[in-house]
């Protein structure tokens, strides 16, 4: 245990100059990342649950680079400057160095307080308040897992089937559509359950994600902030046309929202008292095995 | 590629403790293992009794078999019972003392698989009778093929190899605190193996009344 | 040295052998689903298909499965659910339905819609909406919006199909609609009621397979 | 190959042919395809009667599943698994080994020679590694096109099952199996395994679990990928029995495997061979080992109760029957995380391994590494719930899985820490194996980093169930475990073999490997965060041209692998250098035995001396004694 780290943790001379070059490198890359980088990531910022998420990937990005500018720029230097520098020399042992106290105990605290860091922002963003949320809370989510507004929600159930989604929604007579239109600025409470297999709702730019398990109504709260139209897609395998489980997402003013579940009422007057009463999970026959 | 001519014969016996050893840590190793496996099964019992919504958990139809589930227990506790007294008998009056105790334990691990092979054959449900059913089936399933069978095959393989070998001098000899004669030298390898093998069916037995509480018992 | 001869000889068999499973197992995946049927052309931008719907489909391996036949321009009745149809057209489908009704899982299913003026014909008579419990099966296309109910054939009427394809002597209901396809492409098409008997669901075997009750809607350019 | 063939010396041969009705590989095939013709068409037949939904639905899982089981059964019946416990029922003594052949016979019978397993094993997970990667250039061609192009949808669900299940099963043996067999018994300084017979059958279940999972392209295949999820799994077709046989067999052999090299260890060690003396790579075989025995159970147990779903008709994933889903995904995924690390652990004890060698320099923070490689081990039982952070199952224990999750990066960046101090004023060699090792760094990095976002609960949202997870895990395994083998491979290649495989191809190989390999799986980490779901034959046009970019890249990697084909087929038949006795000259107790080793590996138990990574203290002893007096075993604690 000799070499290098006597005085302290004083860096090995072969290590100054990057040293240098990482505190410059990560001081001026780092800002940039998150200034420039940061707003491109996705899933973009089209909910709040989304722009929750791209703050924390910005973050997360954030942490990332000064770690790879440091390895990389450790690992570029020590592969060019300890090289062998011929077949002889690489024969030749190096130094004895078997280990340093000091660096290993700095190096896990390093790295435990970035986990930390890491951890205890991951869960200040689970808190609804921060807009990180949008995944699956179970069908019994806790009190401060709700959003603030959460009993004004507008609630939508969505129902993965093999191979579709289809959404109703209980204030408005409980209509059954196969398109997911929702209003700007409004809170919305999805319930998504589904009637065979496990399906996975993903609403690619609400950066929306919960799984569709059969008999479990799983809650996901997120609050649209755009017009915009996109898909929603299936992202747990579920069979032959998992690839082609999606459909539409429009989201759109009030004014519109109003009209467009008027017309589906209207639409699907004909099947509506074939229904089944809106319930939070359905079990539909056959469940096994029919003969 | 080289051929490798390797000399067949003349292979180093492994030194008895050594074997010893090995079995005395693998039967640790192998109730570990075991704990995994049936920790599944006992996952499985409290998460779906737990979750159990509709109330169909066990449909008052499905009538738990208790009287073979006795018998079983009944089986390998008083196996598990011999085969300590054999083990004690072992240590104590040599290996001639231990096969009577241990050769009734294997008959009685044998009576075990037979009153739950009887039981199954006579199973007042069917497999599909809600979760309680199946857990039962999966767990006394694989308790009678994988613990039961184990068992069968490590004890038998002792007590036939004993019987055969009574009157041929034990092989490698090794000295054995508080062995007190028998018929001539004990050797090291019967002494640990039936010492791992009590360790091995005490815990399958403590499995066993794992299973008679949670499956006839709590129901 | 006959241990080395074997070597040899072990080595050439598991490379051949090796060349030859690997090539199998591609042909395996390469082998085609089954034939494609092109819709006959009827007019401009207008196309006709026929279709049918069997209990069982009788022979082969998977002779209890529930099935769809097509039938192809030459009026012959053949296995496949490959589908081909012209681009930004109207295709009128006939279907004739010879299984018994099984129910939809989701009854939403159980009005027609894509198809237009948002009808379909059962024999003739318009029908708007049917009874989910009485579907046998649906086709629906769900990337054009199409899903059409197939009412199922009384269990009790006199002289049910038991070969397929089966004949319009059998008892059978004839479902007819018209649908308009968008631009090229290659669009799936399934059936939503549970009809695999002995699946769980009702939605194993032949509703997870293409040229039982899945198939694929290849729209072509013309 | 006639009789008269017979060599100057020795005992008389046998005509070849003979040896085929003996307990071999052949006996093996035949009475497995016996087995499985009784079990399908008798047993199960009989079985099945008067169940219509497995008579009257052209899929009877009765007498499939009981025909591959006695199939299985038969095939170990052939190979002469049950000779000796037979023997043993009937009261035969107890032996150390049944029998050996000679020659390249002996890599088709049940062999117990511990170096014999290794170069079986070695061939078997390369083959079934070849088919892996066969199906996922299968899989990119696909996906040049956003919809079914090439395959129907179905083929590619089986296609994308095979790939994942094959890989995750081959890859758990790809370090273990042949340099864990080979060198761990050498490195320890046994002369075998602690269990022998248990060694070939963990062997042997690897072929088999192997055919039975290719069986399943001729059963319909399976739609469910490589994890399974029920109750997907209890609705599918035949081919999903094979599914569930052959991983449970997997988990069979896993877990003997661990079970076997833990014993080795703990009780074979040779005089001297204290814990702090042990090699790296042994470590990470222990920890590898205890995951193995603890967590593959619980797999058996979970396929189990598939098959039970599927075949007696037991509820236990059936939502509406009383069972759940969710039990599934808790059973799976507490074997599965685990799993996870018994993929990379043994990677990061390659890397540690092959680093000192030719950096030249004792390996940094020994301890360190040992502590890294055991925290993982542990950690890895607790944090299987990140795979189900938006399943709806606990979502308030997803801080609390997070946390363990992200705790996981602390022994792992250990592991970086001790290849950051091994290579600090090194002497560095760039041999091939070294470029693979040093390329693990590089991919374990990004691996490790775009982990953080997977196990960050909110930034997991998005990222679930994407190809952001693809790619990350690809990262992982293939960027860490297949490049630490491949740095295996050409190190200890000249120990195995005694041939030194070609440099010059060897290095075009990695070049090729690990550039493409990142221009692959890189762009990957876009399209998934981008919204294409993992295992989908159809995607959005708008990501084609990032999907045939990575279709390109993969092929690449494909033809990395032929450079390897074509390097052992030259360096074997055609270059043959032999090479030195110690080519690298390493200190490992290893390279200080002949080559080929011979079959008990020590004539006499050796004596460790000393650590094998005493480079650049030149007064220290030779690593072992191997052939040291009474006095000195004695001396040494023997």
């Amino acid at each position: 245990m000799s070499t290098g780290g006597e005085g302290g943790l004083k860096v090995p001379p072969e290590l100054r100059r990057i040293a240098w070059l990482w505190l410059v490198l990560s001081v001026v890359a780092t800002p940039l990342v998150v200034i420039f980088v940061g707003p491109l990531l996705p899933p973009g910022s089209a909910s709040d649950a989304a722009h929750g998420q791209q703050q924390d990937n910005t973050v997360m990005v954030a942490i990332v680079v000064p770690i790879m500018i440091g390895l990389l720029l450790y690992f570029i230097n020590a592969l060019i400057m300890f090289r062998g520098k011929d077949e002889a020399d690489a024969l030749t042992d190096g130094p004895a160095i078997r280990g340093q106290t000091r660096v290993m105990v700095l190096w896990i605290a390093t790295t435990f307080v970035i986990v930390l860091l890491l951890a205890a922002w991951g869960a200040y963003e689970l808190f609804p308040g921060e807009e990180g949320a949008g995944g699956g809370l179970g069908s019994a989510p806790i009190s401060v897992a709700l959003p603030a507004n959460a009993s004004s929600a507008l609630p939508v159930q969505v129902i993965g089937q093999q191979w579709t989604w289809t959404y109703r929604y209980p204030t408005f007579g409980g209509v059954e559509t196969t398109e997911l239109v929702l209003p700007v600025g409004q809170e919305v409470r999805f319930s998504v359950t589904s009637i065979d297999v496990i399906h996975s709702f993903w609403a690619v730019h609400l950066a929306v994600k919960a799984d569709a398990v059969p008999g479990n109504a799983n809650v996901a709260f997120v609050k649209p902030v755009r017009e915009e139209s996109s898909t929603v897609r299936c992202a747990e395998l579920c069979g032959l046309w998992h690839g082609h489980m999606t459909s539409r997402l429009r989201v759109v003013s009030p004014a519109a929202f109003r009209a467009w579940i008027a017309h589906e009422r209207e639409k699907w007057a004909p099947i509506q008292h074939y229904l089944p009463a809106y319930k939070p999970t359905y079990a539909p026959e056959p469940t096994y095995r029919a003969e | 590629m080289q051929e490798m001519g390797f000399q067949t014969a003349g292979y180093e016996a492994e030194p008895p403790e050594v074997m010893a050893r090995n079995i005395n840590v693998g039967v640790r190793l192998l109730s570990a293992a075991m704990v995994s496996f049936f920790g599944a099964f006992l996952f499985a019992y409290v998460y779906l009794k737990e979750r159990d919504a509709g109330a169909v958990w066990r449909p008052s139809s499905v009538k738990v078999p208790t009287g073979t589930g006795i018998g079983v227990l009944a089986c390998v506790l008083v196996s598990a019972l011999l085969t300590g007294v054999a083990v004690d008998a072992l240590r104590r009056r040599g290996e001639g003392a231990w096969r009577g105790p241990a050769a009734i334990s294997l008959l009685l691990i044998y009576a075990a698989l037979g009153v739950q092979c009887y039981q199954w054959a006579s199973l007042p449900f069917t497999p599909g009778s809600g979760p309680y059913a199946s857990v039962f089936v999966a767990w006394t399933g694989f308790y009678g093929g994988v613990a039961l069978l184990t068992s069968i095959y490590w004890l038998q393989t002792m007590v036939t190899g004993s019987f055969r070998t009574r009157h041929v001098p034990a092989g490698p000899v090794v000295s054995v605190a508080g062995a007190a004669g028998g018929e001539g030298a004990i050797s090291g390898r019967i002494q640990v193996e039936a010492r791992s093998f009590a360790f091995y069916w005490y815990f399958l037995a403590g499995v066993q009344v794992v299973t008679f509480l949670l499956l006839y018992v709590v129901a | 040295m006959s241990a080395r001869r074997l070597g040899a000889l072990l080595a050439a068999v598991l490379v051949v052998g090796g060349g030859v499973a690997i090539g199998l197992y591609v042909a395996l995946f390469l082998e085609a689903s089954p034939p494609p049927v092109q819709a006959a052309v009827i007019g401009r931008r207008v196309a006709a298909l026929e279709l049918q719907t069997v209990a069982e489909v009788g022979h082969g391996e998977n002779s209890f499965w529930v099935s769809y036949y097509a039938r192809t321009p030459g009026h012959k009745w053949v296995h496949s659910t490959i589908l081909r149809v012209p681009a930004y057209s109207l295709v009128h489908v006939t279907v004739y339905q010879y299984d018994s009704a099984t129910g939809l899982r989701n009854p939403l299913w159980g009005q027609p819609r894509g198809v237009v003026g948002g009808v379909m014909y059962v024999n003739g008579k318009p029908v708007k909406v049917l009874n989910p419990e009485l579907a046998s099966h649906t086709f629906a296309i769900p990337e054009l919006g199409v899903s059409v109910p197939l009412p199922g054939v009384d269990e009790e009427a006199p002289n049910q199909c038991s070969n397929a394809p089966c004949t319009l002597a059998e008892a059978h209901n004839t479902i007819t609609f018209t649908f308009r396809t968008r631009g090229p492409g290659k669009y799936r098409w399934q059936c939503f009621v549970p009809c695999a008997a002995g699946f769980i669901f009702g939605f194993g075997g032949p509703m997870q397979s293409i040229g039982y009750m899945d198939g694929e809607l290849e729209v072509q350019s013309s | 190959m006639s009789a008269a063939a017979i060599p100057a010396a020795g005992p008389v041969r046998e005509p070849w042919w003979r040896g085929l009705g003996r307990f071999n590989v052949f006996t093996g095939i035949v009475l497995g395809i016996g087995g499985y013709l009784i079990g399908a068409l008798v047993i199960g037949h009989v079985l099945s009667k008067g169940i219509p939904a497995q008579t009257e639905t052209n899929q009877n899982d009765i007498e499939f599943v009981c025909g591959i089981l006695l199939g299985i059964v038969g095939f170990l019946v052939g190979m002469g698994f049950l000779n000796y416990p037979i023997a043993r029922l009937t009261g035969a003594a107890p032996t150390l080994r049944e029998k050996e052949e000679k020659g390249i016979a002996r890599y088709f019978t049940l062999c117990t020679d511990h170096k014999v397993v290794g170069i079986q094993y070695l061939w078997g997970v390369l083959f079934f590694f070849l088919v892996a990667g066969l199906n996922a250039m299968l899989i990119r061609t696909q996906l040049l096109y956003p919809t079914e192009h090439f395959w129907s949808a179905d083929n590619y669900i089986t296609l994308v099952g095979l790939h994942g299940t094959m890989m995750m099963m081959m890859t758990t043996s790809m370090v273990l199996g042949p340099f864990g067999n080979y060198f761990v018994p050498v490195m320890v300084g046994a002369k075998r395994m602690a269990f022998p017979r248990i060694e070939a059958l963990s062997f042997w279940l690897l072929p088999v679990a192997g055919v039975v999972l290719l069986a399943a392209v001729g059963a319909k295949g399976f739609p469910t990928g490589w994890t399974g999820y029920a109750n997907l799994s209890v609705q599918a077709k035949l081919g999903m029995d094979c599914y569930l046989i052959s991983f449970a067999l997997i988990g069979i052999s896993m877990a003997l495997v661990g079970f076997n090299m833990l014993v080795t260890v703990y009780t074979m060690r040779a005089p001297g061979m204290t814990w702090t003396r042990l090699p790296i790579f042994v470590w990470s075989v222990i920890a590898t080992a205890f995951l193995q025995l603890l967590a593959a159970p619980v797999l058996i147990a979970g396929m189990s109760l598939v098959l039970l779903d599927r075949v007696v008709g037991t509820t236990f994933f059936m939502p509406f029957s009383g069972g759940s889903p969710f039990l599934y995904e808790n059973l799976f995924w507490f074997f599965g995380h685990p799993e996870v690390y018994i993929l990379a652990l043994p990677g990061f004890g390659l890397v540690l391994e092959i680093l000192p060698v030719f950096s030249r320099k004792p390996l940094w923070g020994y301890r360190l590494a040992v502590a890294g490689l055991m925290g993982v081990a542990l950690l890895s039982f607790f944090v299987w719930q990140h795979h189900l952070f938006v399943s709806g199952i606990n979502p308030d224990l997803r801080p609390f899985f997070m946390f363990t999750t992200e705790l996981i990066s602390i022994p792992t960046a250990l592991v970086f820490l001790n290849a950051m101090g091994t290579l600090f004023r090194g002497k560095i060699r760039f041999s091939v194996p070294m470029l693979f090792a040093l390329a693990l760094f590089f991919n374990f990095f990004i691996g490790g980093a775009s982990g953080v976002f997977l196990s960050d609960a909110p930034s997991d949202v998005s990222t679930h169930g994407s190809f952001f997870v693809m790619a990350h895990f690809h990262y992982t395994i293939m960027g860490g475990l297949v490049f630490a083998f491949f740095g295996g491979l050409f190190y200890w290649f000249p120990k195995m073999f005694g041939v030194h495989l070609n440099e010059k191809l060897g290095k075009l190989q990695f070049w090729l490997f690990f550039i493409f390999f990142n221009l692959t799986f890189f762009p990957l980490f876009a399209v998934g965060m981008l919204g294409q779901p993992r295992r989908v034959s159809a995607y959005s046009p708008s990501l084609q041209w990032l999907n045939d970019w990575v279709t390109a890249a993969a092929y690449m990697i494909g033809l990395s692998f032929a450079v390897f084909v074509v390097n052992v087929v030259y360096s074997c038949f055609f270059e043959r250098r032999r090479p030195e006795a110690n080519p690298w000259h390493s200190k490992g107790i290893e390279w200080q035995l002949p080559t080929p080793i011979p079959v008990d590996n020590f004539e006499r138990v050796p004596v460790i001396n000393a650590s094998p990574y005493e480079y650049g203290t030149p007064e220290a002893p030779l690593v072992a004694n191997l052939n040291p007096s009474h006095a000195e075993v004695v001396a040494a604690g023997g």
